[in-house]
């Protein structure tokens, strides 16, 4: 095997490291006299980021009350079961990378280039099944390193991270500490929101910067107020650097939020519910005016007010979703259940961007056997996008999908295509492939009624055959169609920017938790879970379900097992493997309900917005906020643990 | 839009889930070529440091060991990865 | 006693007689990809804790990963190439797709085995049954819910062409 | 993976003799799930394994003189099916169902899990060069200490990861070694070396010495038993810490208690205290409770283990509570 001869090589490399101060904690590290892990100091940029809407100072200076708060989150590995793995091939200066991607246009094929001192032209980046992404996966490096020693050896190279690999030197969720401050008015109204978070970073930027700005979403957007603001700030530490995962900093900033909410409803007396209906934000967006210029596209995360929302069931997630958990019934006051093993309620809303991009390409073709090949830029890094875009390029086209292909996750044979993230290839390449099967489809019409002499609207299109009523009653067959058209009129290759002018497109969900907590062990078992999503339409049921379904128990994982554990004193990350980073398996699944409003977006391609990410936001304070109702004790560092349960009861033993 | 949909909102079949349950499906890892080498990447046991000097020459000198690369395969103001600072 | 670096060997694998030299320090894993071209079973984890690169070793799920090879000489494997007979897929693979058990797939090649192993044994599992049998493989999609469904009704499906 | 020489003995003389001959340079592998992974870590650096996996006359499982007779290579699935097994000895088989997956139990031996090594976070990695592995720092008294130790912990406080020692020391196992020269019969509890005696091994195997056979003798009637296990995920990991409890009542009172925690020291840890606090006492949860706190009055907690008194107590409330009715 000459993988262990690399291996055995890797010992025999001398290095003489000059050791620097360290830092695992960015508290430390974001001191002013602090060892500079980078020139310029260690918070990145400087400065925090800092987005406001209205001013926080004069919404507190109305409030009758005001509630403060902080909440910790761990260090949170993807764990795809696929290790990442590249393989590079050069061919004269042409170079062939295949590798585990989410953007094989927009990311690799430029970094290549960049890296390796040649055109993008001649850089060809495929990548083939995905063994899971989970918003990890997006770095070149890999690529680039099989590259250079391809180059080198003339030969193709391979290599693979290990397991312990993945976990250390993939991309981590940034571990986070948030504070965040709301005030409440007279009325009960909430007059402003202050949210402030740091994350450490590791050593390296990533995709830092959008992390650290999808933090502050939930605290900047899902409850009604004039005034909020976020401030973001990303330390630089040594601890393994953190990237892309499911939802980048939302789950993180929704977790504080969320946790907090609960708490100023049971300080104002009122039932979780009822302070979530009463607040959270209404289809017409926030209060405030709008600042992006008319005709100007509308952020799908913005800050300001006065835009509404293109469509949000924020109210239908939650009526439904508490409906499936009997909560009105069922729900009782903290700590009320008798015995060592309480149960409890616990609920949670989430809202996420609906899945804009950067321009988003598709190429549609019709071929002479009748067959359609719709390709696309992206790659389904797992989740089902292909059938999906599938089932949307059928659509628009009126024809079987049975006749319909799809090509993708090749940059030699696809139209440029954005990265697959922010759970946007729905909404984004849905509506290029959308737009460009519809243009073929009346380019055919248009090509068959000239042909014919008929009219437009004397002809019906039936699943790709052309019925024409005027002047003759005649059927043109798919494949008779076909053969009117050169070939290049049988291909459609365009690219949208998608988006709207109007709207605020934004995703939205309510997650109820029933937990039974064993005050002995601090075991938490979750009994029943419900999770109720406005993706606008549904394009495919089954897959849409295994989503959710599966981004609730990944994140459950995060709320009550999973941490990548740091050494304090050394910083070397410890459990870099499935046996200690505890992610779920399948005897931890609870009863899960899945709910989608199924209400279509006008914006979105058939209706659909943006789902991938969603599930994985309101799960910990859901099940943070159930813990609560069932024991009475709040927990704002994740993920809750037997141990950390048990630290906080009072011990029984010792009377 | 008001016609009523015939593809979307249904539940097709997940595309090459055949090929998954049969163990035909390709992933990255799968993929062999002719006089293919396998790559390794030797990892700093600190967490944080300067490499002040690397010495490869018994690595290179191991039998089966095709190359090295260090930083210094690398021009000094490139990155392999866009990754800020 | 033979003390030896190399070892020649032969498997009984997906029916077939297959005779090969290992090293004693090769995974059977490694063998199945890497000197056989059987890459439907999958590296996910080296250190069998995550089930993706299950085979069935006389008719039992085990992790290849952390089986020598050598130790399993002369035995029986199944890997998921050889679950397909005739081209006909077997109850469990069809359940998968039918109930879409599948997200990205790569763990799928094990869970597929550990059921069917599993469906071999228990005519009418309950759903607890399913899990207990399949709580050694891991899928970080989590698409947990689909593939108990996927496994209930491969045991009834079963049992249908059994008969 | 650190390439290797592999041996196939024909006897188990043969075996002892080569490991005796060879020291520490080979090392025994059964189903190797343990061992393949210190290797792969670098944890263990063999020059030659020796496998004993195909020994047939390891492999039984058989009643004798009212004793199971259970050999070292008898794989954990192979002892689950086991029919007696429910009806007679009850502890075992829970035990076995919350033990490690379905996988790891095919290949898994008898032997192996209890000659398994230690878990803890510093002594698995490979970057740190523990006491236990010939260094001078013990990392996890004030490292991460979650996962370690709360009794018998003052010098290595790795925790015995197995869930069938505890379960047999509770039925009164024994275990039969084989050496080069001698075979010898000792009690399991005696099997398990703390630090303080070894820092490097765990058990009392001399070079040369494999364990060849468990030998659990059968319950007196009426005695009832079980073990319960406290962990983090439903499958897949390794005990917080578990509890097996073996008793009996009599008229009223207690005739015969034996409590055995996992996952709080270094070896299964025999609550003997609690156990003679109750012996000839009317089963109750009072004195139950009383005795678990006698135990754990020795406990010396590090940083961030202290929740697992509270486990441990739970446990063996609950275990004798199931027991002792």
């Amino acid at each position: 095997m000459r993988e262990e001869v690399a291996e055995a090589a890797l010992d025999l490399i001398q290095v003489e490291y000059e050791i620097l101060p360290a830092f695992f904690d960015p508290m430390q590290a974001m001191k002013p006299d602090a060892f500079s892990i980078h020139p310029g100091g260690n918070i990145a940029g400087g400065k925090p980021i800092v987005l406001e809407r209205g001013s926080v100072e004069e919404g507190f200076a109305q409030a009758e009350r005001t509630f403060e708060g902080t909440y910790t989150t761990q260090v949170h590995c993807a764990a795809g079961m696929e290790p990442r793995v590249a393989l590079a091939q050069w061919d004269g200066d042409f170079l062939t990378v295949w590798k585990s991607s989410r953007g094989i246009h927009m990311l690799d094929r430029p970094a290549l280039a960049r890296g390796l001192g040649i055109p993008a032209q001649q850089v060809r980046v495929i990548c083939p099944a995905m063994g899971g992404g989970f918003g990890s996966k997006d770095e070149t490096r890999m690529g680039t390193l099989t590259a250079l020693l391809a180059r080198k050896c003339g030969k193709p190279v391979r290599m693979e991270y290990t397991r312990q690999e993945e976990f250390v030197a993939g991309r981590t969720r940034h571990p986070s500490i948030t504070h965040l401050k709301v005030g409440i008015g007279r009325n009960g109204e909430i007059t402003a929101i202050h949210a402030r978070t740091i994350m450490s970073k590791g050593a390296y930027m990533s995709s830092g910067s959008a992390v650290i700005r999808r933090c502050g979403q939930g605290a900047l957007y899902l409850y009604q107020t004039p005034n909020a603001k976020f401030e973001g700030t990303l330390v630089y530490t040594n601890v393994p650097p953190a990237g892309s995962y499911r939802a980048l900093g939302a789950p993180q900033g929704q977790f504080a939020l969320e946790v907090h909410m609960d708490k100023i409803a049971e300080a104002l007396g009122l039932n979780p519910l009822e302070f979530r209906r009463r607040h959270h934000v209404k289809p017409e967006g926030q209060p405030g005016r709008r600042l992006t210029p008319p005709g100007e596209l509308v952020s799908d995360q913005p800050v300001e007010g006065g835009i509404p929302f293109s469509s949000n069931r924020l109210s239908e997630c939650v009526r439904l979703g508490s409906r499936a958990m009997g909560w009105q019934r069922r729900w009782r006051p903290p700590n009320s259940s008798p015995g060592p093993k309480k149960r409890g309620l616990g609920m949670a809303l989430g809202l996420y961007r609906g899945g804009l991009a950067q321009k988003a390409g598709a190429e549609v073709e019709a071929r002479l056997d009748g067959s359609v090949e719709i390709r696309v830029g992206t790659i389904d890094v797992g989740e089902g996008a292909f059938t999906t875009l599938l089932q949307i390029g059928a659509e628009a086209l009126e024809i079987e999908p049975a006749r319909v292909t799809i090509l993708g996750g090749d940059t030699a044979t696809t139209p440029e295509a954005p990265v697959t993230s922010g759970s946007s290839t729905t909404f984004s390449m849905g509506t290029a492939v959308q737009q460009a099967a519809a243009t073929l489809k009346e380019r055919i019409l248009d090509r068959v009624c000239a042909q014919l002499g008929a009219d437009r609207e004397n002809v019906k299109w039936n699943k790709g055959a052309i019925q024409m009523n005027r002047p003759t009653k005649k059927t043109v067959a798919w494949k008779q169609a076909l053969a009117l058209l050169s070939p290049e009129e049988r291909r459609v290759r365009l690219a949208i920017q998608p988006g709207s002018t109007e709207f605020v497109i934004n995703s939205f969900a309510a997650h109820f938790a029933e937990v039974e907590v064993d005050t002995e062990t601090g075991k938490v078992a979750v009994v029943k879970y419900v999770a109720a999503h406005d993706s606008g339409r549904i394009v495919n049921p089954a897959a849409a379900q295994n989503q959710v379904e599966g981004g609730v128990m990944q994140m459950l994982g995060y709320a009550l097992t999973e941490e990548l554990l740091v050494d304090p004193k050394t910083g070397i990350p410890l459990n870099g493997n499935f046996l200690e980073h505890k992610v779920p398996v399948i005897v931890d699944l609870p009863p899960l309900k899945t709910i989608f409003v199924n209400a279509p977006d006008p914006a979105g391609p058939f209706g659909a917005k943006a789902l991938g990410e969603p599930p994985s936001i309101p799960v910990a304070p859901a099940i943070s906020n159930a813990i609560y109702n069932a024991i009475g004790i709040r927990f704002q560092d994740l993920p809750i643990t037997p141990g950390k349960i048990l630290d906080q009861l009072p011990l029984k033993g010792r009377g | 839009m008001t016609r009523s949909l015939a593809v979307v909102g249904k539940s097709l079949t997940r595309l090459g889930a055949l090929e998954k349950v049969t163990g035909r499906s390709q992933y990255t890892g799968d993929l062999t070529l002719p006089g293919m080498l396998h790559a390794k990447i030797l990892r700093s046991p600190h967490p944080h440091a300067r490499i002040v000097s690397i010495d490869t020459c018994a690595a290179q000198a191991l039998p089966g060991v095709a190359a090295v690369v260090t930083p210094r395969d690398v021009a000094p103001d490139t990155r392999l990865q866009p990754d800020r600072a | 006693m033979k003390i030896k670096k190399r070892w020649k060997v032969f498997f009984l694998i997906n029916g077939k007689r297959r005779s090969l030299t290992i090293e004693p320090h090769w995974t059977l894993l490694e063998v199945l990809r890497d000197q056989l071209g059987l890459t439907g079973t999958k590296k996910g984890c080296d250190r069998a804790e995550c089930g993706s690169c299950t085979v069935l070793l006389e008719r039992e799920p085990v992790y290849s990963c952390q089986v020598l090879a050598v130790q399993a000489r002369g035995q029986r494997i199944t890997t998921i190439e050889g679950l397909t007979r005739n081209g006909k897929l077997h109850p469990v693979q069809q359940s998968f797709i039918d109930h879409d058990g599948v997200q990205c797939g790569f763990c799928t090649p094990g869970f597929v085995l550990t059921a069917s192993a599993f469906l071999d044994r228990t005519r009418r599992p309950t759903p607890d049954q399913v899990k207990q049998a399949l709580s050694g493989n891991i899928c970080r999609c989590n698409a947990y819910v689909k593939i108990i469904e996927s496994v209930l009704s491969a045991s009834k499906r079963g049992k249908r062409i059994r008969d | 993976m650190h390439p290797f020489r592999y041996a196939e003995p024909e006897s188990v003389a043969e075996a002892c003799r080569f490991l005796k001959r060879q020291g520490t340079s080979a090392m025994p592998i059964a189903g190797g799930t343990d061992l393949l992974s210190e290797i792969k870590d670098g944890v263990a650096k063999p020059e030659s394994v020796l496998n004993l996996k195909r020994l047939p006359s390891l492999a039984h499982i058989r009643e004798q003189d009212g004793a199971l007779r259970i050999g070292g290579m008898t794989t954990l699935s192979q002892l689950q099916v086991y029919p007696v097994l429910r009806r007679n000895f009850r502890i075992i088989e829970e035990a076995l169902s919350t033990l490690a997956t379905p996988q790891i139990r095919a290949v898994g031996t008898v032997a192996g899990n209890l000659c398994q090594r230690p878990r803890c976070l510093y002594y698995r990695h490979p970057l740190f060069l523990c006491a236990k592995k010939g260094g001078t720092t013990c990392f996890a008294l004030d490292g991460d200490s979650r996962y370690h130790a709360i009794l018998q912990n003052d010098l290595c406080p790795m925790v015995h990861p197995s869930d069938l020692a505890p379960a047999f020391i509770a039925l009164e196992a024994q275990v039969l070694l084989a050496g080069p020269e001698e075979k010898r019969l000792l009690p399991l509890e005696e099997f398990f070396l703390l630090p303080g005696q070894n820092l490097s091994r765990e058990t009392v195997l001399k070079p040369g010495e494999i364990l060849v056979e468990v030998r659990v003798p059968k319950p007196k009637a009426g005695t009832r038993g079980t073990y319960l296990k406290f962990r983090e995920r439903g499958a897949g990991d390794f005990a917080l810490v578990s509890a097996a409890c073996s008793g009996r009542v009599l008229r009223g009172t207690v005739a015969e208690l034996r409590l055995v925690l996992g996952g709080v020291a270094p070896i299964p840890f025999r609550a003997r205290q609690a156990e003679e606090m109750l012996m000839g006492q009317r089963p109750k949860k009072e004195f139950f409770a009383a005795a678990a706190q006698a135990v754990l009055a020795a406990a010396t907690p590090l940083s961030g283990n202290r929740y697992k008194i509270e486990a441990a107590r739970t446990l063996m409330v609950r275990a004798m509570q199931a027991v002792l009715k």
